[in-house]
């Protein structure tokens, strides 16, 4: 769901989205949330960058971080999941109100319960991210400690025979339950963009294209999800290549990786 | 470190490596993990006085390997009803998943469920487990018997209390329900919306008080092993 | 026989069933195994003593079962033993250390913890590892499921109990194993629904007693034992 991925050729960039990619105009391009378990996951990496006790860290400054990094993925027309942007419409609020404290001491009072509040959420995931981290150091079963590897087997008071996990069980009822149903097997249209839909919309748009436009600019908009980006930049990029053949526009790109660009070939 | 330090350490380390191979380990396996200077033998003689008559387990040569064996006095005696843990048929389990979330549910209920009728051995099987029992009589025609599960079908799944089942809610969120988003909360909803409903002892899994026949009630308060509290 | 040598016997017998065992057995198990007079805890105190810290196998308490398992200062020379462990993914991870360090929690809480919702499958992995299981319904309304880790937890991760888990004492004197909305309630109240503004208080601290009061962020901010970066 936060899976946001506009580099168009693989996601092999891992790491948090101001990862730094070789040339300074694709670096926008390449905000990744993928590596985010959500916006306080982000919130908290930002933080950890400032290397600053987060008891004490300052929550202006984070808040104007989270809204760029935000902005940055809008501007890029991005679709970004509603977590984000809730958490990017409370900071701003917050910001706002740090900024332009109000008159009324008892509301100041609230923005300091608010600050406090996201100080706190932060600390805990902190401690959880931490405590997951120790929890996968400890000595665990069959890496740093084994068991009997004969075991013998004797009757136990229980004395059964039979065996079965709870995990067995709720998977089995649940089984049950999705069988028993009328169901109706629907598939769910694909929103895949066809090789030919692509070509129809590159061909009305290239003759307005006398400059090496890229290949992005070409996509249509509000595509919603990562899996429709990337259908639809491998759609557009086939059809660019098929359209080159046939001498209606010429297509560009300076290495490996780089952005392709494309233009009409009336203006050439 | 003193030689005799080391020989304590390297015993250590041939009784956990015999401990958790699932067959004997030859002298030439034991070997590789000792220095040049050191021998099986010697070392093995180390790891024996910990395993001496007064222990339940004891180090023995199998053939040409090391293993551990339960001493055969004590093995004896507890073999006498040894057992092979073997997972539940697929059968036993959808009869015992639909017992657990229907309770009290009769046996042609179940049928009708599954949409198969039940072989014999398949409710014997639970209840040689002890983990179904009756649980009285509906006061219909016929007055058919009802099933339901146990203590004992709380202890083995680790359960404090019947209700500690996840609902139909749940084990969507969990991933359990592969099939199939429409169901919603059936689990809270489907003990009323059958003929079933106007049964005195209608099962509502939302709550826990059990509405039950008289005389059953009686066998389940008196009933030692089961512990009505969650949270132990 | 006298008393010590009927315990001595008594302890080989509960010896060479747990050393049989490559899983814990339980207390109920093993003492089903002794005469009414003696308890478990006093027997297998004997067989503790034969396993100290110079054995390649130790004696481990599991939750309410006992369990021998090799001792972790040898693993790296067991490495023929290791299994291929699949890893689990970073969010399974993160949710089962909120699991266990603030079990009894509900879904709803977890998701509050992370500020992001579970996505599906994430409890089904833990689940069919037999990490977690249901631990009963908060008294809230909706008496929403909460989970807990299991026995098979413990085990697998070398402890022998909840209270083991590491930096559980500090977490919780720094007030950070607090559920229950923070963030989420203010947010929610900036958008103008009032009525959310009771969110807060449907936390039912019906099992550690924490409740959310006002100045309990303040102490958790302030504790000065707390150290951001704690990581022995």
């Amino acid at each position: 769901m936060t899976d946001i991925n506009t580099d168009p050729f693989d996601n092999d960039h891992s790491g948090h989205g101001h990862s730094g990619h070789g040339q300074p105009e694709q670096l926008a391009l390449f905000v990744n949330l993928d590596g985010f378990e959500g916006p306080i996951d982000l919130l908290l990496n930002l933080a950890r960058d400032q290397k600053l006790d987060l008891k004490k860290i300052a929550i202006l400054p984070l808040a104007e971080q989270y809204l760029e990094f935000i902005n940055n993925a809008r501007e890029l027309d991005l679709e970004i999941a509603a977590d984000y942007l809730v958490m990017a419409a409370w900071l701003a609020y917050l910001k706002s109100r740090l900024l332009l404290p109000d008159p009324e001491p008892e509301q100041n009072d609230e923005i300091i319960d608010m600050t406090d509040a996201l100080r706190y959420q932060l600390l805990r995931l902190e401690a959880m991210q931490q405590a997951a981290k120790r929890l996968q150091s400890l000595p665990k079963l069959g890496q740093a400690r084994f068991a009997r590897g004969a075991p013998e087997q004797f009757a136990s008071s229980s004395a059964s025979v039979w065996t079965a996990s709870l995990y067995d069980l709720l998977a089995c009822y649940g089984d049950i339950q999705s069988s028993g149903e009328a169901e109706t097997l629907t598939i769910a249209a694909t929103r895949l963009y066809s090789v030919e839909e692509a070509a129809k919309r590159l061909r009305h748009l290239i003759s307005s294209m006398s400059d090496w436009t890229v290949l992005q600019h070409f996509l249509p908009p509000n595509l919603s999800k990562p899996m429709d980006v990337r259908s639809a930049t491998a759609s557009h990029f086939v059809a660019s290549l098929e359209l080159a053949r046939e001498g209606v526009l010429r297509l560009r790109q300076d290495s490996h990786f780089a952005p392709i660009y494309l233009k009409t070939r009336d203006q050439a | 470190m003193s030689s005799l330090d080391k020989l304590t350490e390297y015993a250590a380390t041939l009784e956990a490596l015999v401990f958790a191979s699932d067959k004997p380990l030859r002298d030439r396996e034991l070997q590789h993990h000792l220095p040049d200077d050191m021998h099986v033998a010697d070392v093995m003689a180390v790891v024996m006085q910990r395993y001496d008559a007064s222990s339940g387990v004891e180090l023995c040569q199998v053939g040409d390997g090391w293993a551990f064996r339960t001493r055969p006095a004590i093995a004896e005696r507890l073999q006498q009803h040894k057992t092979i843990e073997r997972p539940l048929s697929r059968a036993a389990l959808e009869v015992l998943a639909i017992i657990a979330y229907h309770q009290p549910i009769t046996r042609a209920e179940i049928e009708e469920i599954r949409g198969i009728s039940l072989s014999k051995g398949t409710m014997d099987i639970l209840l040689e487990l002890t983990w179904i029992k009756p649980r009285g009589r509906r006061s219909t025609p016929g007055r058919p018997l009802t099933w339901g599960t146990s203590p004992a079908f709380l202890d083995h799944f680790g359960l404090s209390d019947i209700t500690d089942l996840p609902g139909m809610e749940d084990l969507k969120a969990a991933g359990l329900l592969r099939k199939g988003q429409i169901l919603g909360a059936l689990m809270d909803h489907n003990a009323g919306d059958d003929d079933a409903s106007d049964d005195s002892d209608t099962y509502d899994s939302d709550d826990d008080g059990d509405d039950l026949d008289g005389d059953f009630l009686e066998d389940a308060l008196l009933d030692a092993g089961y512990d009505g509290e969650a949270d132990a």
